[in-house]
């Protein structure tokens, strides 16, 4: 893969050096170079969290905004010019933590956007805190007697939510993570891809346990069944792969609107004309 | 006679707001002018509601504290409203009253009797009210035939036998009642929320996220039914969170955007609004304030959000803060936090509260063309390298949206540098990227009006207002220079920053506003170095009457 | 010499933390008081850090502007942080340099060199610093093994032959350097967080839920890792709005309760605040402030949010704001605002910040006894019937919790009638019941403590400050004095409601703080009527040392 | 059933006449008296919606506290004192909506409460705003050209997080009701009951046809396979029973903390003892 497309930047890294998600920006700038997609094009958008500085490390549009308010900013920006490939990276506290309720209601709303979630069951920039994904039993700085609640199952609820694209990855299967992102964002409407991305400054096991465990699924992802099988399936959470993918998309959020009006972009839109005004308040 | 003052009075679901409605249309077609506000519960069916209108020549757009028509539909409202009633007044409802002139009719039982359903009262009491007043019947006809145009020919016939039948016993009753000359214009009415709808229409609004809230749950509702005119998208969201974060994604993007909400709601945005400030996205919300803390009473109003509203946000960044007085102010002043809100790239906050959004003002000239819509956007041409938040003398950076050229457009909730990329440079970047943004209010301060000032020169005494109490002031205001009070009016609809302003000093200074804590004066402290001791305050979550204002002068003269 | 101040500067990961304070125990056997201060970026490994220490026989806790030594792990590191050494300071680092008395020594090589492992470069620092001080190696030898009691064999031998090395090295380099005389005492050091924590668990204090945010996650931290002892049941909340909500139930349910945020956080749970003031639930919030808007700079310190946490809230209800001013006060003041909290039925806000969160405050006498646990549970034996909010001349209901007794408890976040049910009752129910709650007021400004002055009888200049400044100002104060300037000091550490205070009349009011936009002075003006117009602020996401303060007071000197 | 029990108190009720409210609430005092409960014992806690309004028409202790954040507020409250029976009554907006976050990692929680949802799928306090489960294609005052959102499953939510007990009941169908909210009460952990509550004000389907469409479910609640499969099918949208209750019902919130200090209550813990304060202080 390209260590230098048109979407690299020359912004230094925040990360830490070896972290998993330098791979997973990789993979997303050679995605998109392979898509032939221009910086202008695009648009990443975020909340707060290490996942969350990603778009400053990629050339193109972004909206760095709150800790778990990237879905509906990235919402919004999609409604006003749906031109605009719009991707959203995450984190699993950015995304399930404190965007839960966001991340919840964006599914049923399907607007046409690409959810990359780096899943590395750890508040990492905030120092070692458990995440809605922590494993039970897990000892962290607000847990000394180890988690205790049940960690959330994203993939299963995006898939009874109806969410169209639904995948599983890891960050260190980068060229297989690449192909799911183009696919993901070549997909109309929602595509939701959760990332495996091991912390290696908060958590013990190696990338190379992690990269021993997983493995590609080899379902057909048309199947609705078997997708929500293989989320449920706790022998399976490892598996890498499409989980989802609706072969009939369903109409995307503005779709409607849109086409009444004949419209492109909201942006184009000149202001109201006097007339209107006056007639309409006078009407009323 | 001056004007005619009228109370309907009911619980939920007996149709208080259509009998109003239509019977201010048929007022309209006789060049009457009309005031109506309302006070309800917070229910669906039930409990006690009452309507109130107010008919002049001229428009008088304040609330009376009795009136000379009170009309019941039910008897425990009657019971509960005769309060409101002039001594001199008329009582019509169900039940005996003799303190008052009165006539016993209930327009359920009639309606029941004579047309076989009890939900022909309203048609039978408007007929009735048309009739005391000796208005024209067939207008009345003509507006019911107009409102249940779809429905069948059976509930059209049924309301207008219902409106002759009301129509007949309030000519066959000895009852009779005056109306003031009527006007010379025609006048039209509208609340506050289809006057801010079209403001931000105007000005070029076409994207709308909101979650209900009572009472700004109209202004998106307008904009939702509209949209074939207006052409705004609308979307309800999950919570007020997603709602100002879907405004501000589409703000960036390049479409002006607003959302709306009430106290709770708007609690929920602070850390939103404060997004805005540092992304320097520009976003209107619309406050429609209602008496908290928390719940509190959720259908009433109250002017209790003044502080929050300014101080709202962490951190420290420039924001701008509107009160406009009446619906012509909502469109005028929703202009102008548009136009303030994009030339300056901050949230701007417009209050109004329940009194504004449900009463009905009249119109017949409104100042259409006294704010103008602005767009500042820049040209991409322009720029060899764009920077997002290049440093500049007034502190405004040239904005350019994602998609609209070659020019990358970054923002950033961070302290960033002028790429919009989050640094760590503290006095070499952060700090002065902060005084770029807090510079801004240099130009800005420049633009906010000062206060309407009335009857300065020469007063003893000034009420100090802002927002929906205008109109009361300036009434209370009146009527004490025609007892002889030498009382003057300052009033203010454009609050933060704060304009540059000289107070008068010989006066004294009365804040009259509808709280308890009396913000204002405390506002006016902090701004002007002033030292406000009295207050007219009322936080029963009713709106201030020009005879409230007017006693409580007199009891601020004898403490004096 | 009265201090001695060592800066350590690297990157994270580096390890300063950890160097830092094994040094200060090192310090502390030898009875020296210490302060430390750190500022470092947002990020978990790289970028660049800064540790400082100060080292005097008597407590100083404030930070200095400059070093007497600078101890750089990395050359990066040392170019950045050099401006930080004084002319005539020594620098200890991998790079040369010529204007300074320097050593080149890069501890990461030699480590790696005489160690197989660049990890050990701390040891060898610690052992470094030991020796040019002329400090006890066994102390530190001590202090090490204690340290890495756990680990094996051959990482305590590396640590401890590092030390030796570093120690050697020291020795073996003709470099020196003079410590202040040691002190009287043994002195212990806490930051703020554990401070507040043991305060809080004093109060009685046995729930807090948060949520973490940058510079407050250390609280919930700390009471988390000291649950055997303290028994604290901590709750990390999917959120800020979950967390306010989770201590709100508990205290409701009759544990005393808190959560802590930062400025963001503290946004979300704004609305909570007033449900806290509308339902006269007791809550403990702290609010460890950064500087805004929005993400801003999450690693560094203000005060920015001051007038925002005072006004936070739709609705008018009282709440009461601390701003301690060091680990001593932050335990003092959070008893009391846990005794305020539940004396009054409100929300309490603490207001800390980074800077304190983050520094070691060196102490022998603490005041312990200052604030005690104080508990106002009604006893349910007293009433027959019981009211939850039932009127009272001081507006106190007595408080009784559910499960408690036979008698049922309700609150409501609506208006509410005296057994917490919804009203419509304005006059009668509503409005008594907001001027109930607001009734509280009187007592609790009672109980407010004015502000320490600190000479101000003879002041031409009064500095004026709250919460963590405090130090830096009193050090700037005296400093003054002793070059003959009658400078005074007045300093809050309880702000709201403000105490009844009469300011000095003749004196130039200069208010220092850690914002851009003189929030308290705008406080005070609003407040006390003052007319204040001088600040010296610093903005730049550092803390105030007395050094800027002098040099900022000149330039005030100089303009008028 | 009866109309008077120890539960009933005389707050005039809210609602309009003839609302299905009334019936849950009858449900849920019988179901209280029946199981021997007394009103000290219990805490109702609520947001703000009509469904919200119930606690102040039974007699108990209640905490009616803000739109959206019942979920929090009771597990509060069980936390520090578990002796009370909580109870949330809530509505689809403010349990789905607003609340959404919380409904979401209140299951993964688990506190021992019970969760009681009236479901109108409308917002009818506010007049007739279209709900998170309001269905696709309804005409309602936001959504001139029709809902388009995928409405939510909030029951499939429920199930795929783990939680022990879940069940759909009908206002309509009182006795069934009240049997379910016994059992849901007397279970250990969280137990979600999702009731279909129609508004006879804002929408326009009758009660009778409701109560045509219900039937009761047959199957096993243990088996967990079954009851994913009720929950997602479109066709037994109107079953009604408990969908699924497992067996063995996990550690509540809490418990680790309890057992772990041999506490009964938060609520009688003494302050903390000066001398450790001192000790921890210097030890620091
Ligand atoms: C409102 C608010 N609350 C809390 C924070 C603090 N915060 C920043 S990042 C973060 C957690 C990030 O976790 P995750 O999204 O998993 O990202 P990671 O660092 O693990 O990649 C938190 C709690 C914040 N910035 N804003
Ligand atoms: C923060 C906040 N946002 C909005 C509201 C307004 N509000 C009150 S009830 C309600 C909807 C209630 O819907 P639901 O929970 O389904 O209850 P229902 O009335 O249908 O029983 C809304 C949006 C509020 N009180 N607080
Ligand atoms: S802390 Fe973990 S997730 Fe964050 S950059 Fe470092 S390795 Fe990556
Ligand atoms: S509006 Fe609907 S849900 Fe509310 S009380 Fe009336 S019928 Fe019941
Ligand atoms: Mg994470
Ligand atoms: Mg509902």
């Amino acid at each position: 893969m390209k260590s230098k497309t048109k979407f690299s930047n020359n912004v230094p890294s925040q990360w830490c050096p070896g972290c998993p998600n330098h791979l997973i920006l990789k993979a997303l700038q050679n995605g998109l170079e392979e898509l032939e997609l221009t910086p202008q094009e695009v648009c990443l958008v975020s909340g707060i969290g290490q996942a969350a500085k990603l778009p400053h490390y990629l050339k193109g549009n972004f909206f760095n905004g709150l800790h778990g308010r990237a879905l509906p900013v990235a919402t919004g920006i999609k409604l006003a010019n749906p031109k605009l490939k719009v991707i959203v990276t995450t984190g699993d506290g950015d995304c399930y933590g404190e965007g839960g309720n966001h991340f919840l209601h964006t599914l049923r709303r399907n607007p046409d956007i690409t959810l990359l979630v780096h899943n590395n069951s750890i508040y990492a920039l905030t120092k070692g805190q458990a995440s809605p994904t922590t494993p039970k039993g897990e000892k962290r700085a607000l847990n000394p007697r180890g988690v205790e609640d049940e960690p959330l199952n994203p993939l299963a609820l995006a898939l009874i939510q109806g969410t169209g694209f639904v995948a599983r990855c890891s960050a260190l299967e980068i060229e297989h993570l690449k192909e799911v992102i183009k696919e993901a964002i070549n997909y109309p409407g929602l595509a939701y891809v959760d990332i495996l991305q091991p912390c290696i400054s908060w958590l013990k096991p190696s990338l190379e346990t992690l990269k021993k465990e997983t493995f590609f699924l080899s379902h057909d992802p048309q199947d609705f069944e078997q997708a929500l099988k293989i989320a449920l399936d706790p022998a399976q959470k490892w598996g890498l792969g499409i989980i989802y993918k609706n072969p009939w998309p369903k109409p995307v959020l503005g779709e409607g609107f849109y086409q009444h009006f004949s419209l492109e972009q909201l942006t184009h839109l000149p202001p109201l004309d006097l007339t209107i005004a006056q007639n309409l308040l006078k009407a009323h | 006679m001056k004007e005619l003052t009228i109370s309907l009075v009911g619980s939920a679901g007996e149709g208080l707001d259509s009998i109003g409605s239509l019977f201010s249309t048929v007022l309209a077609e006789h060049k009457y002018a009309l005031f109506s506000w309302k006070e309800y519960e917070s229910r669906v069916r039930g409990g006690f509601n009452s309507y109130h209108l107010k008919i002049s020549s001229q428009p008088q757009n304040y609330p009376r504290e009795q009136s000379d028509l009170l009309l019941a539909l039910n008897p425990e409202a009657q019971d509960k409203y005769t309060s409101l009633l002039k001594p001199s007044g008329l009582l019509i409802g169900p039940k005996e009253n003799s303190r008052f002139q009165s006539l016993v009719l209930s327009f359920k039982d009639l309606a029941k009797k004579e047309l076989g359903n009890s939900l022909y009262a309203n048609a039978i009491a408007l007929g009735f009210l048309t009739g005391i007043l000796k208005l024209k019947l067939e207008l009345l006809l003509e507006a019911l035939q107009k409102k249940f145009a779809t429905k069948s020919l059976a509930i059209i016939n049924n309301n207008l036998e219902g409106a002759r039948l009301g129509y007949g016993q309030a000519l066959d009753s000895s009852l009779n009642l005056t109306l003031p000359p009527s006007g010379e214009h025609n006048y039209f009415f509208t609340t506050g929320h289809p006057a801010t709808a079209l403001g931000a229409a105007r000005a070029g609004c076409h994207f709308m996220a909101a979650y209900p809230m009572t009472p700004s749950t109209g202004l998106i509702t307008y904009l939702s039914q509209k949209q074939e005119e207006l052409k705004v998208f609308t979307l309800q969201a999950e919570d007020e969170i997603a709602a100002i974060n879907l405004a501000l994604g589409a703000s960036f993007a390049g479409v002006r955007s607003m959302t709306a909400t009430s106290g709770g709601g708007f609690a929920l945005m602070v850390e939103s609004i404060s997004l805005a400030g540092m992304t320097e996205t520009p976003v209107v919300i619309v406050l429609a304030q209602r008496p908290g803390p928390a719940t509190g009473l959720p259908t009433r109003t109250a002017q209790g959000d003044l502080l929050f509203a300014i101080f709202a946000g962490h951190g420290e960044f420039p924001k701008v803060v509107f009160a406009p007085s009446d619906p012509e102010e909502l469109y005028l002043k929703t202009i102008k936090a548009f136009n303030l809100a994009y030339k300056y790239q901050l949230p701007a906050i417009i209050l109004t509260d329940q009194f504004l959004a449900d009463s009905n003002f009249s119109y017949w000239d409104f100042n259409w063309e006294g704010e103008t819509p602005q767009f500042f956007r820049a040209n991409p041409s322009e720029f060899k390298e764009y920077k997002r938040y290049q440093f500049t003398p007034s502190g405004i950076s040239p904005r350019l949206c994602p998609g609209q050229s070659v020019h990358l457009v970054g923002a950033d909730s961070d302290e960033h540098d002028e790429w919009g990329h989050i640094t760590e440079e503290l006095d070499k970047v952060a700090k002065p990227m902060l005084e770029k943004r807090l510079n801004k209010l240099k130009e800005l301060q420049k633009e906010i009006a000062p206060p309407l000032e009335v009857d300065i020169a020469d007063s003893k005494y000034i009420f100090i207002s802002f927002g929906s109490t205008k109109e009361s002031v300036l009434a209370a205001q009146k009527h004490l220079r025609t007892k002889g009070e030498k009382v003057g009016v300052i009033h203010f609809s454009e609050l933060w920053p704060l304009p540059s302003y000289s107070f008068p000093q010989n006066a004294l200074l009365i804040t009259v506003e509808n709280n308890a804590t009396a913000q204002l004066a405390k506002l006016l402290n902090l701004g002007y170095s002033l030292n406000l001791k009295h207050s007219i305050l009322k936080y029963n979550g009713l709106p201030l009457t020009p005879e409230e204002i007017g006693r409580k002068f007199d009891e601020i003269q004898n403490q004096i």
